[in-house]
């Protein structure tokens, strides 16, 4: 197959359809209990050097509490999707916990601004950086959930975006027109933050799926962190509002205001008082320092975290914003 | 002192090119702006698409995110990033806004980085789905003040496709046929591309403004349209409808 | 790009993403009352000719009432999908609507046996007939809604079907693994029955959704038949449920029972009794010439249809026996 | 006369190779129900998978539709057909049943056409998702009645691949690696697959049977296990479950 062109950075993971295959055939599809506390389910399922995609659109039902936890447990050299990575990302590089890197979107937290910490966290060398786009990175994901190697698409031609990927341009052999191969990606480990869930896995989550429902199942391990748990009876009522099915989770970690100080639909707004705070403390190396101790390091859970940051007033005042009520007459 | 910003008067210029029944893929900021005071003025029926799914919302706010809950209210379909990207790659969105730190004669533009790749001076958020829209969305467009730093010569890092070198390269490239940068608004100036060479030209001049002055904020050389315009600048219905329903709290016209 | 083998029947529809982007580029964004007539519907969008996909799987939430009025309408030289083609191709066969088709399921009926119309017509010459699968249909749908030319999968190799295909095996330029490639198939109408439709086209249907939503979105127009319609306002109410948005859509016609006698979910089962008449019929050429006048032909529209084969009375014991009412202690 | 008829034997033993824990993309008919005798008796934890989107329901009867209702009743999921093949492509899925009109010594299947493909004797339903089935999932198992104008020594369609051509064919056909046809279960006999020839081959004869009989039900020369079992027949708990249970109205078993 001829290849006219091709970018030239790293690509990280293997896209090799045959070896993905293999670890699911040993992977357990048993529907048994998987509910456990969030700090166990990253001491099991996260390790240094994997791969890590996290779930969710920048600060929008992201597992922030998650990217918490695996700052505090202090893994390293990972690998990052840095899939509209924003909220995330900041917490990630805080902690230096990943060196190399597939960039859709990061360093910014959109119409907030750019990240310091983030931004010095890539500028500093570090940090090993292929480039892609937000739709390349989810055909990534969709590939490895095809349980194909690649997927073509019409996208990143004529551009650096293209020369500093791994992606190859070839001829569509039905029309003779150049498509780009998108290699699949299967990280080792994807978290996903959803609204319901059962102890067995099944998940429900209300709003934009973004790509967490590719990344679920392109994914050798799943943890999911729940605003609740609910019986696997509401799951089996209407199976149609199912997102992701059992097998393919490994964790169900129950994390009330676990997107918290992202917004988390129907449920809580962005605390943006907050997410300033981070914007700003991050300028000052020393005052960042004191910031992670008292926000992350000094806490044992999320809880203790929204606890620091205004507990149950403030969770309600960011539903009173999340529901529009300052709207109504 | 004129009755408006600059950021006004680009919200401005912007939502008067979206046609009703268009669809847009936008952003935050400006083009989310720009693509709601067009719904309040001329163009009722523009559809407005958001990247990460939230499909032909009912915004009852400025969103802060592309993907929070502002971008799904009262919308017809929450839908998935893939899904969303994919309304365009199939020819179904018309229009896009994007920006960058810098733009090329060609209308590419730079998101990625300042200086060089491996040691750069600046690290900025790269594509995101800036190169999806641009490659897939039938017109693009470009809100940016007009600055010889933003409008240069070379781009540091081409992150996201223009008209790429011009004439029939973009063509060429594979990218689907058709589509391209259609318009850059900046605070002096509206331009357009020149058919043949590609290459940017200056349609109308905002008031108070000269040609001299848009030249001397760009760091190539721009055509100019035989005839060029003076821009029709806000009307008084235009700003208050962006200042008191569009963006009350003037979170992106405050700027 | 180097093919290493390929299929060697005729590819009905053009894969060009971009012919299939100039169609999309002309269709009306508009959220404009779309409610009329199926009679309408069926004769403004479907033409003599045209490629066409029926929705919903055999038959299960399938437009039977739209297969009817197409065949009323003597509907000529047609393209079909033959994607899990049941009584709907039974009923498409009747009226040698079709002249050629993309096989992956044709002439059965699953575990009721095999349609004598659907073979005979088959067996007859006067149809082209083209060999996929039932996931390979669906893929080919997929492609056209990405707006790529083909998509990769790893199926029908070694086998006649690929030979019988217009399917080209290339080798995977990241892993050197052979792929086959299955060009984007774009059908110029289709025709989904859903749950409940607002008048502008936004769709919600419950249970599985087979590959009505690649259809959906690969399709140049759609008609949507639906049990009722609800209000736009309810749409709103909870953007999640959508699976089908307005701007897909060129007509919806509201036909309650509009898949018998197949299943609806949560509405009504199968009427296993009318099915079976109409294999047997089928076997005696002058009987189901009557069969089709009474019950095609004769009937103005769906509800006579219905009426004529139990009415009201029928519809609610197959609405008791898809509840399983009979199995309640 | 037998406690049991032929299809209450082959969809028992067919039901003993479901192991405890596994995945199976399933049909109607005889594989429904074996799949279903499983989670019966030795694996409650099995997971079933229908084509049409199915997964994992708590089957109230059997269905008569891969797509009906009932493969959604009590389900975890109800998800799309490309999803459901999707879980197969990804090697989530361990077994899959088939059935067919022809059957060749490699486990190769004919669903097309009987006769020649252009002016058939028979058009038949064609794939269907057979062929995803056998490609994708690790573990292909047939049930069909042993009769030689079923086994057959060249196929006039080859529908579904087995082992195609047998030795490593397979393997170099592009094929996912590791999977392929495993079990053939027949009223007269279980057979496999010889690990290096990839050629049909007895391992067991069912009571009332002896190898002749085997023999001259099938066209093509069968291989022989050094040791040739003999079935072991259903029990009588797993017949009670079966007719009581699994299958009260005889759809399947009646016949």
């Amino acid at each position: 197959m001829e290849v006219i062109n091709q970018g030239t950075e790293r690509l990280f993971m293997d896209p090799d359809p045959d070896k993905i295959r293999a670890f699911f055939h040993g992977k357990s599809r048993k529907m048994t209990r998987k509910e456990m506390d969030l700090k166990d389910a990253v001491a099991t399922f996260v390790h240094d050097g994997d791969y890590l995609c996290i779930g969710g659109f920048g600060a929008n039902r992201t597992p922030v509490a998650a990217c918490h936890e695996i700052v505090r447990q202090e893994k390293k050299h990972m690998g990052l999707a840095g899939h509209t990575a924003t909220h995330d990302m900041q917490i990630l590089s805080a902690g230096e916990v990943y060196d190399h890197i597939d960039v859709a979107y990061v360093v910014g937290l959109e119409a907030r601004g750019l990240s310091t910490c983030s931004r010095k966290y890539l500028e500093s060398g570090k940090v090993q950086v292929t480039e892609w786009t937000n739709y390349s990175l989810a055909l990534r994901l969709k590939a490895a959930a095809m349980g194909v190697s690649f997927l073509p698409t019409r996208n990143m031609m004529g551009t650096d975006t293209f020369n500093h990927s791994a992606a190859k341009t070839i001829k569509c052999p039905f029309t003779e027109k150049k498509m780009v191969l998108l290699p699949a990606l299967s990280p080792d480990v994807s978290i996903i933050h959803v609204h319901e869930a059962d102890i067995y896995g099944n998940c429900r989550f209300k709003g934009i799926s973004v790509a967490d429902i590719e990344l679920a199942n392109a994914s050798k391990r799943v943890i999911i962190t729940t605003e609740r748990l609910i019986s696997t009876e509401e799951i089996k009522r209407d199976p149609s509002l199912t997102k992701i099915p059992f097998h393919l989770v490994d964790a169900v970690c129950e994390v009330p205001g676990g997107a918290y100080p992202g917004t988390m639909a129907y449920k809580y707004f962005s605390d943006e008082d907050h997410l300033k705070e981070w914007l700003i403390v991050e300028k000052d190396t020393e005052k960042f320092k004191q910031f992670l101790e008292r926000n992350i390091f000094e806490c044992s859970n999320h809880e203790e975290y929204i606890a620091l940051n205004g507990g149950i007033s403030k969770m309600r005042s960011l539903r009173a914003k999340e529901l529009l009520l300052h709207k109504e007459k | 002192m004129t009755r408006y910003n600059a950021m006004e008067l680009m919200i401005t210029l912007a939502a008067r090119e979206l046609e009703n029944g268009a669809t847009v893929g936008v952003g935050t900021g400006a083009p989310c702006a720009a693509a709601m005071l067009a719904q309040k003025t001329t163009s009722p029926d523009l559809v407005i698409l958001f990247e990460a799914g939230g499909f032909s919302p009912e915004l009852p706010e400025m969103p802060i995110s592309v993907g929070d809950s502002r971008t799904i209210y009262k919308a017809v379909m929450a839908d998935s990033m893939a899904n969303a990207m994919e309304y365009c790659a199939r020819g179904f969105v018309d229009y896009t806004f994007l920006g960058g730190a810098q733009i090329d004669m060609y209308g590419n533009l730079n998101s990625t980085v300042i200086g060089d790749y491996v040691h750069p001076k600046v690290r900025l958020p790269g594509s995101g789905g800036a190169n999806d829209f641009a490659s897939f969305c039938w017109k693009t467009m470009v809100m940016t003040p007009q600055d010889s730093r933003r409008f240069v010569e070379k781009l540091d890092f081409r992150t996201t496709p223009g008209w790429l070198e011009g004439g029939n390269s973009r063509e060429k490239s594979g990218l689907p046929l058709g589509t391209g940068p259609h318009k850059i608004i900046t605070d002096m100036a509206v331009m357009d591309f020149e058919p043949e060479s590609k290459r940017m030209r200056i349609i109308s001049v905002s008031p108070g403004y000269d040609l001299e002055d848009v030249e001397k904020n760009c760091s190539f050389e721009l055509l100019k349209l035989d005839k060029i315009q003076e821009t029709i600048p806000p009307s008084d219905t235009e700003l208050r409808i962006l200042r008191e329903e569009v963006d009350p709290y003037q979170y992106v016209i405050g700027r």
